[in-house]
């Protein structure tokens, strides 16, 4: 069960500043939709958690989050991230691929792509969610890191608990970060 | 005149062999009160949810029972850790291999059993399931059984890497299982050498699944103080479940009682032993108190007992009459991650040598390759006996193809290649000896009951139009089944011979007990033994009980699979009822002071030769069996028990017809018509098969147009839920015309031959046959199942059928 | 299976279960007839917090006529649409969708409303109401505003509905007199989702094609309105050339996604499939 | 131990309760609680209809309502068709057509008859495999399921 995306965001700042953030891997990995890195193994390796929601269906995964390589060159980070999730009858695997690419000097495009894989109960029955999920990961990222981007760092941890800024086409990041509360919640009430 | 009436009215009162009697067991079922596993309630039961793996191959690096023993009303968490010191957990298979109970180094298909949680109630048991922290490291996984043996394949189970032999002959690559031929190669090739005509076509049997419509279960409760197990559990084999557990447990087999209570339909899917079985046992020896585990449907269809996976190429030379001169079928079995196949010792790919089916094929040659994939093992006969379904629908199947390619009618290619009435007993090629057939003449009764010649004219004129929304398709089915499994010269599972019994008792008043070793599961076998008896005895069904199922109670018997039950155990009820009826005639011989050779036998009485009102009814007799005035040095009592080895199995026959409309914009196939007629022999209870075929062809419609487990590339089950998986409800369902004829089994007591899986074997080609039959006419010569509205439009298209 | 732990809560008025939902928030989940929601909560794909039923409100329930509007209570079921002789009579397309839904036992306790809150491009009523040009009462703490159902729903799983807000009522115009509908829905069988479905509601005027509303059902990751098929149609009489031009243009929109009941080739095909039959059966319906 | 509501509901004519967790569902109610094991648990997708129960003039599947939505309910089961000694006529029905095998579904397909005829007391045979679409049975094909709710219909007729 696997899903490719591809796409494409305008961020206004320049290139430069873009690349600069992207190399920050904890920053980053934070960007990736309704993740939370819990601990740091290696400067490349880190346990987290990962939460994917569509509608009223939820599922967070428990897993390792990989920094597979940075390309300063081609202004490129891939990361992956795989896991069980926390109910155990399922399993998702997300590769994930940023590049900056120039847009003039004051602004520049974010290239996404993404490749989402579900194994176990989430395969059998959420295939018709894959692609919106693929989707909303790149969204997510996406809006994450620009917020990311914009935020002075006094204002980084409020920028990355802040749902994205309200408009139409953002309504799925409401439902991530609520995923990611809504598990955060549930590993408390757990321990 | 008079006489013949009061005849009549005593054969009436018994309700005997022929019969429509009601059934006996539906009393209960009606009224909501049958006893089910699930309704099994014991006090401190605990009950165990199983832990599965997301992944179809992945190593466990670790496991983490710490929040899942933290959750309120978990009691334990047992994994294969805690199974390997009392050697659990691993099972010896059927098959001559092993299988894990639970999963320790490796996962080998998805949704295998990792742990099991146990806990005081259902919720708690899942609550606690859900927290159980499972480490894995997903490994590539081989879902395509053709690329198993490739050089570069993934080895899959480490465990028996060097282990040469599987108990069926060398094994040629890490995920091979076995190579099993049967026939004359030699002969065979020769023949395909110098033939008019050859055709060759490659055949899928699909995985699918019996899915009863109760899921499988068990309350193991073992009594720490005196040492005795007790287990209810979903078996249609109880004797057999018994003999294993004692080799599994090395508990005394005297001190361990397998109980199969009510069972939700079988269909083959509750004929092995399966690793939940075996950890709750482990789990209610570990903690003293009973534990129940129930499997999810989704469970069910993931990881018990699926079918088939049989992936054919069937091959036919004839001269070009279309007059068949050799055979050669081969099949790739996809046997899944381990081999727990159900067959018997000497019969690893089963029965599918009966592939020649109803025809007189001279050089035959079969061979199946077993091969190990990630995907759930067990597999099971779905409503057949073993391999039987795969077997005769590659020949029925084939025989179509031949017809289209020698340009002869697919009747007629039939009828040209039929063993004739006067050949029978037949040895095939394979050489099993079929007991008895009448064929051209059953083949005859349906064509002309449908008007087939008309139905062809009617087809042709459509074809003709170019505007004819939809396509026609006959099918037609002239399958011969085996079953009643079996003699035991040939047949044995671990050692045990197949044989089955009958233990009868009848008391002074003329009421009667019979105990069984088979294990019904809605076949109504309650009332059908009881019928035998009630004319075997003549005394009336409505005073005979019927017991099975409770291994502490009734012989041992190998169960009920394979339609064996009437075959074998309608057998050794017939002999135990007479074994009693020759010591009733001595009695009535000695009453009657007459010598035996004087008496004769009249419905329920001995009579007098020539003296009709001197007679002894049976009734009479019951009663003084049980006092002294009996011949000398005779005992009391009119009980018997037989042990039943039939000398060959029984080969029940039928012609099914089937029409279907295609809608070539949507793909859908409408059956118009479905007669089937059946040959089972003897009839013993006509309302009974009649039941028993409508159900059997329901579920060949369901395989055939809807059912399989479809996977994607990394062992992900894609369609395991009812949502997906077919189950055709009242509307789907076509209606079904049924019909018969009698030809008696010459070696069975009392002629008859068993029938429940005839509808499913016979059934699924008629419709596979009458899908493509629909498109025979542009050049297509196979369809692989499921004929989905979905599959059949992307033949419409590719043909540009649906072109507006 | 069981569902995860959960609180219920029952409220017996509608500004209850506001306040209720305001107050738990995100947590929370409304409970209509649950034929979707308690499923999956079955399955654990679904872990709400709370759960909030609305099966307690009387107000919520019932279908009535207001003018030349038809007005449906979000918790009417199934199997109250198809006993209504109003709407027997005033909007037959909505009774023939109700009865191709699930299964009877399913019909009696799915709701209208939760059929069209739970953004489920596979429920029936999305389009269906669509193609009825449907508006829906959405009830929060700010009180009551009314959408139509075309745009109403975002993509999966996702509406204009408000975390805070209700769908309390349906409300449909009465379609023009001798308007013609129909409803065509392929499925595998009973119970199933939709292959591909078609909703049709046409007004003729003599020969030729007053209006045609048609909507789609599974075809996307929304329930689709397929505009410009309904445009391909205006003034034109229904026969062949016209009924392949809608079929195309409707499959022109469609984005199925694949799964077991067939690749996205097979489902657009049986969406253009799906319109040309329910015009068809429409047009037959017609009087005008 | 998570917080339990009081339930009471009125089951085949009789008053009942039991306290239960929010999530408990109906059939494990009537199975596990109330001793009505007639109801039976074939699926976890709301597809068998073995699990089929009257609720309030409804047909439902108890393992798709919870418990705790029945407060104040009446409720019939298989266990509340016969009365006073007497088989209900679709039980009746379902013995002389041999409209049942395993016995697994017919508690649920015979509760549903029962709420159908109510509503259409003379269906035909398609009305009547619609009517019971929402039970699955694997082992009779519904043929003489949907003759045994044909004869019972028939003897209701006769009856009234």
């Amino acid at each position: 069960m696997k899903v490719e995306l591809k796409r494409m965001f305008p961020v206004s700042a320049p290139a430069e500043a873009a690349w600069a953030v992207l190399q920050d891997v904890v920053a980053v990995a934070s960007c990736m939709p309704g993740a939370k890195i819990t601990e740091r193994v290696d400067d490349t390796h880190y346990k987290g958690t990962v939460g994917v929601k569509v509608g009223p269906a939820s599922l967070s995964f428990r897993g390792e989050i990989e920094v597979k390589g940075i390309d300063a060159a081609a202004r490129t980070l891939r990361l992956s991230a795989r896991g069980t999730d926390t109910t155990g009858g399922s399993a998702a695997s997300m590769d994930l691929t940023a590049r900056i690419e120039p847009a003039g000097a004051h602004a520049c495009t974010l290239v996404g792509e993404s490749e989402v894989s579900m194994s176990g109960k989430a395969a059998a029955f959420g295939s018709r969610m894959m692609g919106p999920v693929a989707d909303q990961v790149l969204n997510q990222f996406a809006a994450n890191f620009a917020a990311r981007l914009q935020a002075t760092p006094a204002q980084n941890a409020q920028a990355r608990a802040a749902p994205a800024p309200e408009a139409k086409p953002l309504n799925a990041f409401g439902l991530l970060w609520g995923a990611l509360k809504a598990w955060l919640r549930a590993l408390v009430a757990k321990a | 005149m008079a006489e013949t009436a009061e005849l009549k009215e005593r054969e009436q009162k018994l309700q005997g062999m022929g019969t429509s009697l009601l059934r006996k067991e539906d009393a209960r079922f009606i009224r909501g009160q049958g006893t089910y596993i699930d309704d099994i309630k014991m006090p401190g039961m605990l009950f165990g949810a199983i832990v599965r793996s997301p992944y179809a191959h992945a190593r466990i690096k670790g496991i983490d029972k710490a929040k899942a023993l933290a959750c309120p009303g978990v009691v334990a968490v047992l994994t294969a850790a805690d199974l390997k010191p009392v050697k659990l957990d691993w099972m010896p298979t059927v098959g001559g291999d092993v299988q894990a109970v639970l999963a320790g180094e490796k996962v080998h298909f998805q949704y295998q059993e990792v742990a099991m949680v146990l806990a005081t109630d259902r919720a708690a048991a899942y609550d606690g399931a859900a927290l159980v922290e499972v480490d894995y490291e997903e490994l590539p996984a081989i879902v395509d059984p053709k690329k198993a043996l490739l050089k570069d394949a993934p080895v899959l189970r480490e465990d028996i890497v060097d282990k040469k032999d599987l108990t069926h002959g060398p094994r040629t690559h890490p995920n091979h299982i076995f190579t099993w031929e049967a026939g004359n190669k030699a002969a065979a090739d020769a023949a395909f050498k110098g033939a008019e005509v050859t055709v060759r076509e490659e055949i899928l049997n699909p995985r699918v699944h019996p899915c009863p419509l109760e899921t499988c279960g068990c309350v193991a409760s073992f009594n720490k103080a005196t040492g005795y197990l007790t287990l209810y559990v979903t078996t249609q084999i109880p004797h057999l479940f018994r003999t294993v557990l004692a080799m599994l447990s090395g508990i005394p087999e005297s001190k361990i009682r397998v109980v199969g209570g009510d069972i939700g339909g079988g269909f083959g899917n509750k004929v092995p032993i399966y690793p939940g079985y075996v950890v709750a046992t482990v789990a209610s020896i570990v903690t003293g108190v009973p534990v129940k585990w129930i499997e999810s449907r989704i469970d069910n269809i993931s990881t018990t007992g699926f079918a088939r996976d049989y992936h054919c190429v069937g091959e036919l030379a004839a001269d070009r009459d279309g007059r068949i001169k050799g055979l050669r079928f081969t099949a790739l079995a996809d046997h899944g991650a381990f081999n727990s196949h159900v067959s018997a010792t000497k019969l690893p790919a089963g029965l599918f040598s009966i592939c020649t089916g109803s025809y007189a094929i001279p050089n035959t040659y079969c061979r199946v390759d077993a091969v190990f994939t990630n995907k759930a093992p067990g597999g099971v006969a779905y409503r057949c006996s073993l391999r039987v379904t795969e077997a005769i629908y590659l020949i029925e199947r084939m025989m179509d193809v031949l017809a289209q390619k020698v340009g002869v009618d697919k009747a007629e290619i039939r009828r040209r290649n039929f063993v004739k009435a006067e050949q029978f007993p037949y040895t095939t090629g394979f050489g099993w000896t079929l007991d008895s057939g009448n064929y051209h003449a059953a083949l005859d009764k349906v064509l002309k009951a449908v008007d087939y010649e008309g139905l062809r004219r009617e087809q042709a004129a459509k074809r003709a139009d170019p505007k004819s929304p939809t396509l026609m398709g006959i099918g037609i089915s002239t399958f011969t089944e085996i079953v009643g499994a079996g003699p035991t010269k040939v047949c044995d599972i671990l050692g045990v011979g197949l044989f089955d019994s009958c233990e009868i008792r009848v008391h002074p008043t003329g009421g009667v007990i019979a105990r069984l070793g088979t294990m019904t599961q809605g076949q109504g076998h309650s009332t059908t033994y009881a019928q035998i008896i009630a004319t075997e005895l003549g005394l009336p069904a409505s005073d005979i009980v019927v017991e099975e199922g409770d291994t502490d109670k009734a012989p041992y018997g190998a169960g009920t699979w394979g339609s064996r039950s009437t075959p074998v155990s309608g057998a050794a009820t017939a002999v135990a009822a007479r074994k009693i009826k020759d010591k009733a005639k001595k009695i009535a011989a000695h009453l009657l002071e007459v010598a035996e050779g004087d008496l004769e036998w009249e419905i329920d009485r001995f009579k007098v030769k020539g003296n009709p009102s001197q007679f002894k009814t049976m009734k009479e007799l019951c009663l003084v069996s049980h006092t002294g005035n009996l011949p000398a040095g005779m005992e009391q009592g009119l009980n018997a028990v037989a042990y039943y080895d039939p000398p060959n199995l029984t080969f029940p026959f039928g012609a099914y017809l089937c029409v279907l409309d295609i809608d070539k914009f949507t793909g859908e196939a409408k059956v118009r018509r479905f007669y089937a007629l059946d040959d089972c022999g003897t009839r013993i209870n006509p309302m009974i098969i009649d039941g028993q075929i409508h159900g059997g062809l329901t579920e060949a419609f369901a395989v055939a147009m809807g059912q399989q487990i479809p996977f994607d590339e990394n062992g992900n089950h894609l369609g395991n839920s009812l949502m997906d998986y077919f189950l055709p409800t009242a509307v789907e369902t076509p209606a079904w015309e049924t019909d018969h004829t009698v030809t008696p089994c010459p070696h069975h007591p009392l002629g008859a031959k068993g029938v429940a899986e005839s509808p499913h074997v016979g059934g699924i080609p008629c419709f596979s046959n009458a899908v493509i039959d629909a498109f025979s006419h542009l050049g297509v010569t196979h369809m692989d199942m499921p004929h989905s509205a979905y599959r059949v439009w992307q033949k419409c298209n590719a043909l540009g059928l649906n072109k507006r | 299976m069981i569902p995860r732990e959960f609180e219920y809560h029952a409220p017996r008025s509608l500004p209850d279960a506001i306040g209720l939902l305001k107050q738990l928030g995100e947590d929370a989940k409304l409970l209509a007839g649950g034929h979707s929601l308690l499923p999956m909560m079955k399955l654990r794909f679904a872990q709400p917090a709370h759960l909030i039923d609305l099966g307690k409100i009387a107000e919520l329930r019932g279908i009535s006529q207001a003018g030349n509007e038809i007005r449906i209570g979000a918790m009417t079921t199934e199997h109250d649409l198809l006993g209504s002789r109003l709407l027997a009579e005033k909007a037959p397309l909505l009774v023939e969708g109700a009865g191709w839904i699930a299964d009877p036992q399913v019909r009696y306790k799915g709701t209208i409303g939760g059929d069209i809150s739970h953004g489920d491009p596979g429920n029936d009523h999305p389009a269906l109401m669509i193609a009825l040009d449907a508006s829906f009462v959405l009830t929060g703490p700010k009180g009551e505003r009314v959408v139509k159902a075309d745009g109403y729903f975002l993509g999966l799983y996702s509406t204009q509905l408000a975390a805070d807000e209700i769908l309390t009522q349906i409300r449909i115009p009465v379609p023009a007199a001798g308007s013609g509908w129909s409803y065509q829905k392929l499925k595998r069988k009973t119970g199933d989702f939709a292959t591909a479905a078609t909703a049709v509601l046409l007004q003729m005027k003599g020969r030729s094609v007053a209006r045609a509303s048609i909507a789609l059902t599974n075809a996307g990751p929304t329930a689709l309105r397929a505009r410009e098929a309904e445009a391909s149609l205006a003034g034109k009489e229904i026969n062949d050339a016209s009924l392949n031009e809608a079929a195309r243009l409707a499959m022109k929109i469609c984005d199925p996604a694949p799964d077991q009941r067939g690749d996205a080739q097979y489902k657009r095909a049986m969406c253009g499939e799906m319109t040309r039959r329910a015009l068809q059966a429409a047009h037959a319906r017609a009087k005008g | 131990m998570a917080k339990t509501h009081k339930v009471s509901f009125k089951l085949n004519g009789k008053p009942v309760e039991a306290a239960v967790e929010a999530r408990e569902l109906l059939i494990y109610t009537l199975r596990e609680r109330l001793g009505h094991t007639g109801p039976h648990i074939g699926c976890e997708t709301t597809h068998c209809g073995a699990c089929t129960v009257d609720l309030d003039g409804m047909s439902v599947k108890s393992c798709t309502v919870l418990t705790v939505q029945c407060e104040g309910a009446d409720m019939t089961t298989i266990e509340g068709m016969e009365q006073g000694g007497t088989l209900h006529a679709l039980q009746q029905a379902f013995h002389e057509e041999h409209g049942l095998q395993c016995g697994y579904c017919t508690p649920g397909m015979i509760t549903r008859a029962y709420r159908l005829l109510k509503e259409n007391p003379n269906p035909s045979e398609q009305d009547i495999r619609k009517g019971i679409a929402g039970n699955l049975c694997r082992c009779t094909g519904y043929q003489n399921i949907v003759k045994a709710v044909q004869s019972a219909a028939k003897k209701l007729a006769a009856a009234r």
